[in-house]
């Protein structure tokens, strides 16, 4: 049995995977790129090991190099993390051929719920609804989707065969729109997985994306821990997710936990998954696909069931039974939690790049920060712009809203933009109180200037602020001149203060 | 000092009377004004009442963040606005614009070609980072200028990649 | 019925309050002196007034002007947090008289468990057992403590009458050394209270110190929230709590928890209360004070039972019911708070003040930091030395001891030295790890040498570096020279370095 | 670069070879040595290991903080030592130590008198701050000098308050 893990990623989910190792008495192996020499991940392992330069596909995709890594340190199990290596069946192949442990399942699990045609095509044998479209169908040309689609309906979606993330996706009002959409969804689904294969879906109005988290033993045992609310998306990305979901009532909850269940006994599932569903205004639910890894939003579910959902993996990695059945998985509570990701809400979530030069985390009680920066770390281009994720558990919904508004207030990140003012918004809409929201509320009917309206603004407040730091500025550029440099607090702040303001 | 202070559109004259005194639109007023060490953030307490705000300063103006809400502000102190004045009050807002990459990437396509014409909101460029596609649009009606950049191109932060006139 | 609060405290425990505040949609007020101007507290209240200079008798403790500012506010309650005047049962009935709400007991409550022989007193006649001593014959001379002495027996220890926090407290051996320690024991005592007198009370060895969580509402319902494990201290001084206790069984919590309750009821009590007990090596337990107020470790019974004691404080304020009994109190899992003290435990745990100039606190699952300070915020010597609460929530103890290990190794605290590799040590004692110690433990069986011999050292890497950056030092210094200091990132680095290394 | 590091009494010769070498006692090591943004955090990785340290500058030595444990350090370089050597080896350890206030306080008590014998121990003077009271004890065995400071005093961090000869 293993007892040094190799985490073949970066960012908060590598901190989250070393935390629970040591939390286990683990050693643990770290593998960064270049651009990442002071990240956290990289001074919190026992161990850590250069892949190559920045970019993923030179670094953190390089499977091979991460195995022999993995045999060289000695780390007897490697955990993938979500994103680069996560999800495809080759590397986890190749990680148990070279005699290691991978902590995700079967190569063949992967393989069958990673081609998203023969993922439905397994659940509709298994009796489980799924979207109408081109499933199962294969590999199909432009002209042949174009004479498919008509059948289908409209509005339809062009999703990427090998995606995820919402890379490669493409909606379609009517056929005219298609040649132009097939083709920038084929180049996005090449350039994200070097494959440009598409199939067609249709687009089931007023949805609701909810998932279903299911975990499962080498032993045949397998457990769902209930549901996640994982509407709010923008460009098909998940912004914030919420457990329970707010529609969810005990019949459906049980419905789609056995079907959960179901699907995962379907594929000789092992380690945690997620089903992921549409549901529709009737509460009828269709399959979308099967997350064959490590969620990111996995955390509103372990603070609601109390199950340490990451611990659970490497335990089942190493052999052990569940310690938990079906009849103990409890509802306590509610969570809530928001991706904070560098990018600016006021200019259309535009990415943002830079040193973070200040942070002020939220703590007390009820509040999860899952983070892998800190004040000093540069957060380059090169990755996903998530740079963490707050969580927060709550009495009731009500109270997980109230808590997370108090939260976001805390939260100070100087030197990028973030999307925290976007948050902040949504924990005052009403229709998010409310939980009135289908998947298309972000980017339909969601403004953040109309939240604004009509609370009150402090436009005199800005004004001596904004007058108050010019003339300070002035004064003490002013006062520089006069001195000279000798004046260190002054120099360094007006320093640092340009350099903030570039 | 007195400046004139434009808050999303609206204007007051704030005079900076001493440390802990100013008046806004002649009101003077008690304020207690902290910059947090060293960093953008300040706290400010007026009549008891606690604010704390970011200030962002970008190449147009003074942004400032205060309970989660976002004011931008144009500072204008007594000597520049007369010097505004006596120039005839407006200042140059015409030249081309100039299209630069708000951050390192890599150009993806470029659905523009020099001489085009295009409306404000069309699609300029789009420019892959942190591993999204990011549509950098017109903030204007104009012609396509030069344009520096194709796709594959690499990209710095700020460098210029094309103009619109 | 009140909806701002102001809160008559500052550090962690003004945050805490205000956070509950926050998520209860009430307003708040804080209250600073000019040592805190930039205090947590005094950024993230609704509004903040000065109190006066930085001295607590100028500042914190000036209950007149702390009413006066409540009547002005508008705000209709105060909490007192602890410390300060938070047992004080004048301010209590002064906050009474100009009708505003006390979050707290009444008046009489403090009172009567305020002076350390009353309560002794109230007890005993509830039934309670007390350790033995001169309680209830009022304040007693030198001359007369002395002739006490021998009946109770030694070890004994000399306490304050009003005291609390290990404050006016010294331990005796014999007769020969009651002279000296009872002058300087009344000296702190006088320091600290303003009230010179001392009381005897014989010293239980091997005995731990065990506290039970009362919650009261006004209309007599009193439930106990289990126990806390108090043991580890210092001078006194509790250092490290955990719930539950590691020797406690269901007979005994029940047998403490009943009395609790009695002893409660028997003075009328409302809000939240703790009756401390010392249970010696054969599990009988005698009573030793009940604190009126929110206790400083309250956070490791909000998170092994699901109560937020301050939002209930809160909502009994308002005159509501408690929301829950007594059989809906349950034990989930344990807990573990560290203090994070400003204090060297290498150079006997000193005071260490400056400014913290950088900080990456601990995050991720089961972690809760309750802290009023923040990178850039000075640390003065006016105040108390504990900036901090580390406290941390496992499925077992054994869970919790490991989580607490890789929270602590996370904690970086630089400016001001911290207490955190004692926290560290203790985490790594195997007596610890056993549950085997009492109240005596740290201060006379416990070392940071001892716990680090056996332990891999690394004497070659700490030699690698302090060659390093005696290296980069030099190098970087010539170099300034030579540049001049245009070069600012070398230049500041060197500037802070030389800051930091005064 | 030669420096003669002092480890807790053990002497290891650390030779700075480039910024990726160094050798230990003679040993080449290959070092990933870096500083987190301006602050005494270190990270370095040897060998794979990847260490964290804290360094604090004392007035006596540097203090190197290494997963938990504290190790005191002296580094001399080659010419300090070789001036140290030609000097005859010893430096001056003697002369009077100066009890300086470790943090800004009170000044409770001060037990002793000027030239009151007294052992290493001793307490020579009482100091609270951060609302506790702090004994002062006496490094060695010797005489008590000058007190500058009496009970009931406010001072300053490092402000002198009495010597010990």
């Amino acid at each position: 049995m293993f007892n040094k893990v190799l985490i073949a990623n970066r960012g908060e989910i590598a901190v989250r995977i070393l935390r629970a190792c040591r939390e286990l008495g683990l050693k643990t192996v770290a593998v960064y790129s270049e651009a990442d020499r002071q990240a956290m991940h990289v001074r919190y392992a026992t161990e850590a090991y250069l892949l190559g330069p920045a970019p993923s596909n030179e670094s953190y995709l390089k499977g091979d190099k991460i195995i022999e890594i993995a045999l060289q340190s000695g780390a007897g199990a490697i955990h993938p993390g979500y994103g680069f290596l996560a999800e495809r069946a080759d590397f986890a192949q190749a990680v148990e051929d070279a005699g290691l442990e991978f902590i995700g399942p079967k190569p063949s699990a992967i393989a069958a719920m990673g081609d998203k045609a023969i993922a439905r095509e397994t659940m509709m044998k298994a009796g489980v609804s799924v979207v109408p479209g081109t499933e199962g169908t294969g590999n199909l040309s432009d002209e042949e989707l174009l004479k498919l689609a008509p059948e289908i309906g409209f509005p339809l979606l062009i999703k990427a065969t090998a995606g995820g993330g919402g890379k490669g996706m493409r909606e379609v009002k009517s056929l005219d729109e298609m040649p132009v959409a097939l083709q920038s969804a084929r180049r996005e689904a090449k350039a994200a997985f070097g494959d440009d294969n598409v199939y067609l879906e249709k687009l089931i109005l007023g949805a609701r994306h909810i998932e279903v988290q299911i975990v499962a033993d080498k032993h045949g045992n397998v457990v769902h821990l209930n549901e996640r609310e994982c509407s709010l998306q923008r460009r098909h990305q998940k912004l914030l997710e919420e457990s329970p979901s707010p529609i969810m009532d005990e019949e459906l909850r049980a419905k789609m936990g056995e079907v959960a269940v179901q699907a995962a006994k379907a594929v000789h599932y092992e380690s945690a998954g997620t089903i992921e569903c549409l549901v529709d205004s009737d509460k009828n639910f269709y399959f979308l696909e099967m997350n064959t890894r490590l969620q990111v939003e996995h955390p509103i579910t372990e603070l609601v069931t109390g199950v340490d959902i990451v611990k659970e993996q490497i335990r089942i990695a190493r052999g052990r039974k569940l310690s938990f059945t079906q009849a103990d998985v409890k509802i306590n509570g509610a969570a809530i939690e928001c991706r904070v990701n560098a990018e600016d809400p006021y200019n259309n979530f535009m990415p943002s790049t830079g040193k973070i030069s200040h942070m002020v985390l939220p703590t007390g009680p009820g509040i999860r920060v899952d983070t892998g920066v800190y004040a000093g770390f540069e957060i380059t281009p090169y990755y996903d712009s998530m740079i963490s994720k707050l969580i927060v558990w709550g009495e009731t919904r009500a109270q997980a809203i109230l808590r997370m508004r108090r939260a976001l207030e805390e939260y100070k990140i100087v030197g990028v933009r973030t999307n925290i003012p976007f948050h902040q918004a949504m924990m005052d809409s009403h229709r998010f109180m409310g939980g009135q929201f289908d998947t298309r509320f972000v980017e339909e009917e969601f403004s953040l200037e109309e939240i604004a309206e009509g609370k009150e603004t402090f436009p005199e407040v800005a004004a001596i602020i904004a007058a108050l730091v010019t003339h300070d500025q002035t004064e003490r550029a002013a006062h520089v001149v006069r001195r000279g440099d000798r004046d260190t607090s002054n120099w360094k702040w007006l320093s640092r203060w340009e350099r903030l303001s570039k | 000092m007195k400046y004139a202070t434009t808050i999303d559109g609206k204007e007051y004259i704030v005079e900076i009377i001493d440390e802990r005194h100013v008046s806004v639109d002649g009101k003077v007023i008690e304020v207690d004004f902290e910059s947090i060490e060293e960093q953008p953030v300040f706290s400010l307490i007026v009549d008891g009442k606690s604010y704390e705000s970011y200030v962002y300063r970008t190449e147009e103006d003074l942004e400032v963040l205060v309970k989660g809400r976002l004011y931008h502000a144009q500072v204008e102190d007594e000597r520049e606005r007369r010097l505004r004045a006596a120039s005839g009050g407006a200042v140059a807002q015409s030249g081309p614009f100039q299209l630069k990459a708000p951050m390192p990437g890599l150009v993806v396509a470029v659905p523009v070609s020099e001489g085009q014409e295009v409306k404000e909101g069309d699609v300029l460029l789009i420019l892959e980072s942190m591993k999204m596609q990011n549509e950098l649009k017109s903030p204007r009606d104009g012609v396509v200028g030069r344009i520096h950049v194709g796709a594959g191109d690499s990209v710095e932060q700020r460098q210029k990649m094309l103009s619109v006139e």
